[in-house]
């Protein structure tokens, strides 16, 4: 439910920005200095970069930290103290694509599912507000449509941004998360008829930008027969086991739990880790259950299509394209997801 | 830790041969020879035997110099560890040079069983040295910010 | 290179594959993306452990469509010595361009590979196209690469290149051996505070061959996996000193590195220090022994109290 | 999302234990039994566990180690847990070197134990090898325990290790053994001097002993070779895959069903298992 629309020039977005910097801390898209883009946290509000289509670096990091503290620690002989972190400052994600914004709803199923919520990440949750970006042109290597995620979607943000003609983006209040912004947006002009009617002109366009769906039905119908499948050989050969698709995924959020230590004291802390290390599954006996890259990259495929869908009913991919700008081997999981699907008759293990 | 220089005191590690530089800083004790005690020793079996990753680590955890010691050329009890180990810390030194790691944060040198007056030189050069640079802070890890 | 057969790739391929020659075939595909190729890992027909059958004419078709896919171009980025280890005791053939035969003698000279086991066909090759840099320069590697024909082969799939002359140091090298320390320290740092160790260049370096690398070592925790640079830093600096002198320059790892970390930067300081010392330069020849595994009595002693 | 779930517990804070005693199991000593108590007498009741469930054993500044809780939830006053050393485990070596007062922490308790309901009536057969016993153990316990014993009817136990040096729990196994109200049978592989008991593998022990699987259900806990060979003998006597159960270990790092390391296809260890009906391991993939 729109609650109300402004309009800001881009001239002004450092402004808007720099209001909504006030009392939260403000991922959003910039460009390094090798002119890649990543989402990092802002120092100044010149950073967000709006020529930005899908940063190389998603937005997880918001939600789920590179390194997250759970708790720090004093050891001594005989006696330990633990303390927790203070409290998750508010923060906004500013300018998600909105598949990236699917992407955190994948986070939010697995994060908070029974018997055991995940309490930090929650906790990160509750103060963060979405504000997600339409896109009129899709982007290279995007391939959400085809997994029914339409680019000018606003849905689950908290507010949105869409583009308008004029270098003008209009911002569309959509919760009361997103109406906490007013501060920052309250100096902008509401949208009037003719802006209203731009939008919506927008969204109609780009659901008619029809792209055949991906069958995600029957991919999952058809990885439940093809465990044993020599699909996997030819997927697993040319890859090199690194964790770049990984890390760099939205939904992917596999994660290790270690030790941070300097003499006595230390941190117990949250780290990425991938299911396409070998360390990922080793036990301390030296058996690995899943041996070789084969299982790992078999693993990465099945969690993504058939086990979070069985267990979460949501595939845990969105469609970004990242693992396929990032794969050393250019792996592309179009043409491994076009093959699955198109299998006529599941092999027989 | 407190960063005025005035109470500031280097940590420095030192990896001693246990063949030469160990048995130097014994005779520098049983000489009576003062140098700074600003130096946790850790004996090895050979300079050859430090693994440049030992070193590398200790930086990373925040000590503030490291000594490698061994025999003379010629004298190694294993006949070749300190040669192999002069060729892996030549590499060393010039890879942390290179990126930046300041002159004197990792030192090495030859004390034999008989030079404790040269061991305690050593100590007392490689800690005013350390000492100067200050603390350690480019390869130190700075645990886990929140 | 005047005496090595030179043949056409494809027409090698299918003979190798369907004779049984070989039981793995790597060279270069297409892949979906613009000026990129992926490899392609083809399997003979009497390749064991896959599905194919020589009487079976399903799989001799896929077969001859797989051998029909083989590239080679300025495209081919990767460095397939990489992928000899997921085939170790099986008879490969391999495409490999200058940088990458290094790469080969290299893995001869280390015993990871058996010459009996492989057949290497060369392919002679001007630098590869840097993807990143639209405008179709080349890779800083490749401006570099003081090898462009293969320096082993036992086929060539092309007439040999012109060397081009280079200067002994670039000119973005000196700049940095003569900054202050304190800006070398700034592109370090700059440098690692992008990886997110997912350790693609470990991955993708031909030298890299360790079972267990130190990174993945638990007792003690070599590397940490946080956010704090320290962490990064620890892993390439002691990736750095294990191939110091074993490092051939090809930059899969740079071309590789989903975060534009210029490796090559360190990699190529500590090759040209290895050069310079010891006047050794990594894969030229499979007989010479690698400097870091021994040592001269007249060896640098200045640094040494 | 649902707010009112961030009124839960941070589920990686583990509860303040120490260690109260500390059992060495076998002649390798190599497998030690460890007594925890808890730190906050009130967490032991927030810790409220049923047979079969693991626990995170938490030593700061060396990691987290899931292990199988080898006391009964009817022994109040503490928890206990038998761990194998493993050279490269970080978090057991440390633990082996601890004594009795070191404090420590324990997460949990975590996954979904034995079926006791579906227990509940029925002849009980209960099949071990080495010391994947620790969870039986515990199992044993509670059945024997006099307010639970009439619960179940004749319990079976058939327990094995390679030598008698490396069977666990050996005196309350010698103990068990003279009772009236359970059957136990020890085994070794390999005869030594001064052993009276049987000699040979747990399959071909199982074959001899032919437990009934009438009105029956088995839980069975041991080495891969030992399920392996052990599996076709309950088939052969009749012992169907519903009512058979086992146990698996996994590498774990939450324990909660968040990291994503423990799945055997699309059953995550830690929060589906670590107990399995043989008809549920039936329809997974063999990654384990």
């Amino acid at each position: 439910m729109t609650k109300e629309i402004r309009i800001i020039p881009l001239t002004d977005m450092p402004a808007f920005v720099g209001a909504l910097m006030q009392g939260r801390k403000v991922l959003a898209p910039t460009r390094n200095d090798d002119g890649l883009c990543v989402f990092a946290w802002l120092s100044a509000p010149e950073q967000a970069d709006w020529t930005c289509g899908i940063p190389r670096v998603p937005p997880k990091q918001a939600l789920l930290p590179r390194t997250e503290v759970f708790f720090r620690y004093h050891r001594e002989k005989g006696k330990e103290t633990v303390s927790p972190p203070p409290p998750p400052e508010p923060q906004a994600v500013l300018g998600l694509h909105p598949c990236d914004v699917q992407a955190v709803k994948v986070l939010d199923a697995v994060f908070s599912a029974e018997p055991s919520p995940d309490q930090p990440y929650l906790e990160r949750r509750a103060v963060t507000t979405l504000i997600g970006r339409g896109f009129s042109e899709d982007e290279p290597l995007v391939f959400c449509r085809e997994l029914g995620i339409d680019p000018m979607d606003n849905r689950d943000c908290d507010a949105f941004l869409v583009p308008l003609a004029a270098n003008r983006m209009a911002l569309e209040i959509l919760t009361d998360k997103g109406a906490a912004l007013k501060p920052a947006y309250e100096r902008f002009p509401p949208a009037g008829a003719e802006d209203r009617a731009a939008i919506a002109e927008a969204r109609k366009l780009s659901q008619a930008r029809s792209t055949p769906p991906l069958d995600m039905a029957a991919i999952q119908r058809n990885l439940e027969t093809i465990f044993n499948s020599d699909l996997w050989n030819r997927i697993h050969e040319p890859c090199v086991g690194c964790g770049a698709c990984a890390f760099l995924c939205p939904t992917c959020h596999c994660f290790d739990i270690q030790e941070e230590t300097r003499g006595l004291d230390g941190a117990r802390v949250r780290v990425w880790d991938t299911c396409q290390f070998d360390l990922f599954t080793r036990h301390a006996s030296g058996h690995n259950p899943r041996t070789s890259q084969k299982e790992r990259s078999r693993q990465r495929i099945m969690h993504k299509f058939s086990y979070g869908v069985d267990r979460f009913h949501i595939p845990f991919c969105v469609g970004c394209g990242r693992c396929i700008a990032a794969c050393p081997a250019h792996n592309d999981v179009r043409q491994i997801l076009k093959e699955i699907q198109d299998l006529a008759k599941a092999e027989k293990p | 830790m407190s960063e005025q220089h005035s109470e500031w005191q280097p940590r420095i590690l030192a990896f001693l041969c246990n063949w030469c530089s160990y048995a130097g800083a014994d005779l520098a004790g049983v000489s009576r020879l003062q140098y700074p005690p600003n130096a946790r020793i850790v004996r090895v079996p050979c300079s050859g035997r430090v693994n440049p990753g030992y070193i590398l680590k200790a930086l990373q955890e925040g000590i503030d110099g490291v000594l490698v010691s061994g025999c003379h050329p010629g004298d190694c009890h294993y006949l070749t560890g300190n040669y192999h180990a002069r060729r892996k810390f030549r590499l060393l030194k010039e890879l942390l040079d290179f990126v930046g790691v300041e002159d004197g944060r990792v030192q090495f040198s030859w004390v034999s069983a008989a030079e404790g007056a040269k061991f305690a030189q050593v100590m007392a050069e490689v800690t005013e040295k350390v000492r100067a640079l200050g603390p350690n802070r480019r390869l130190a890890k700075h645990l886990v910010r929140i | 290179m005047t005496a090595i057969k030179q043949v056409d790739l494809k027409t090698l391929a299918r003979e190798l594959l369907t004779t049984g020659k070989v039981e793995v075939f790597i060279g270069y595909q297409a892949a979906t993306q613009p000026l990129t190729t992926a490899p392609l890992i083809i399997h003979g027909a009497l390749g064991a452990g896959h599905a194919q059958q020589a009487s079976n004419p399903e799989a001799e078709r896929d077969l001859a469509r797989q051998v029909e896919a083989l590239i080679f171009d300025d495209r081919c980025e990767m460095n397939l010595a990489n992928y000899l280890h997921k085939f170790k005791d099986r008879k490969v053939a391999i495409v490999v361009k200058g940088c990458d035969s290094r790469s080969m003698v290299g893995l001869l000279q280390e015993k990871q590979v058996d010459r009996k086991d492989l057949i290497i066909i060369g392919a002679p090759c001007r630098g590869v196209i840097d993807r990143r840099h639209v405008g179709s320069e080349i890779y800083a590697a490749c401006r570099e690469c003081p090898v462009h024909n293969p320096v082993i082969a036992d086929y060539v799939i092309g007439a040999p290149v012109p060397q081009p002359d280079l200067p002994e140091i670039t000119p973005e090298m000196e700049a940095l051996r003569k900054a202050s320390p304190d800006h070398r320290w700034e592109r370090f740092h700059k440098e690692m505070s992008k990886c997110i160790l997912c350790y693609a260049c470990r991955n993708l370096c031909p030298a890299c061959y360790c079972k267990t690398c130190f990174a993945d070592a638990s007792k003690p925790k070599w590397v940490g996996r946080t956010d704090d640079p320290a962490d990064a830093m620890m892993f390439h600096l002691q990736r750095l000193m294990h191939l110091g002198g074993r490092c051939t320059g090809c930059g899969a790892c740079v071309r590789g590195c989903p975060m534009q970390v210029d490796l090559r930067l360190y990699n190529d300081h500590l090759r040209s220090h290895v050069k310079q010392e010891y006047g050794f330069m990594a894969g030229m020849d499979e007989a010479a022994q690698p400097p870091l595994a021994m040592y001269g009595t007249d060896d640098c002693n200045e640094f040494i109290r | 999302m649902n707010t009112d779930k961030n009124t839960k517990p941070n589920p990686y804070i583990p509860y303040p234990v120490t260690i109260d005693r500390v059992v060495v199991e076998n002649e390798a000593r190599d497998i030690k039994t460890f007594r925890l108590v808890f730190q906050n007498p009130e967490d032991r009741r927030r810790f409220d566990f049923r047979v079969g469930q693991f626990a995170e054993l938490s030593l700061l500044g060396f990691g987290e180690s899931p292990i199988g809780i080898a006391s009964s939830p009817l022994d109040r006053d503490y928890v206990e847990f038998t761990v194998k050393q493993y050279p490269t485990g970080v978090v057991t070596t440390e633990l082996h070197n601890a004594e009795p007062g070191r404090p420590m922490g324990l997460r949990g308790p975590m996954g979904n134990g034995f079926p006791l309901e579906k227990m509940a009536g029925k002849n009980i057969v209960i099949i071990s090898g080495g010391f994947a016993v620790t969870t039986l153990r515990a199992t044993i316990r509670y059945l024997l325990h006099p307010d639970i014993r009439s619960s179940v009817k004749n319990i079976t136990v058939i327990y094995g290790a390679r030598s008698p040096g490396e069977l666990c729990y050996k005196d309350e196994f010698a103990e068990w053994s003279k009772r009236k109200d359970i059957a136990v049978t020890l085994t070794v592989d390999n005869a030594a001097q001064g052993w009276k008991g049987r000699v040979g593998f747990v399959p071909a022990v199982v074959a001899d002993v032919k437990p009934s699987p009438l009105d029956a259900v088995c839980l069975i806990c041991g080495p891969p070779v030992m399920l392996k060979y052990t599996m076709p003998e309950l088939t052969k006597l009749g012992f169907k895959p519903g009512d058979t159960y086992l146990s698996f270990e996994m590498r774990m790092k939450c324990g909660i069903g968040k990291c994503g390391r423990c799945n055997i296809g699309p059953k995550y260890v830690c929060i589906d298992g670590p107990v399995f009906s043989l008809a549920e391991v039936s329809t997974l993939p063999a990654e384990y």
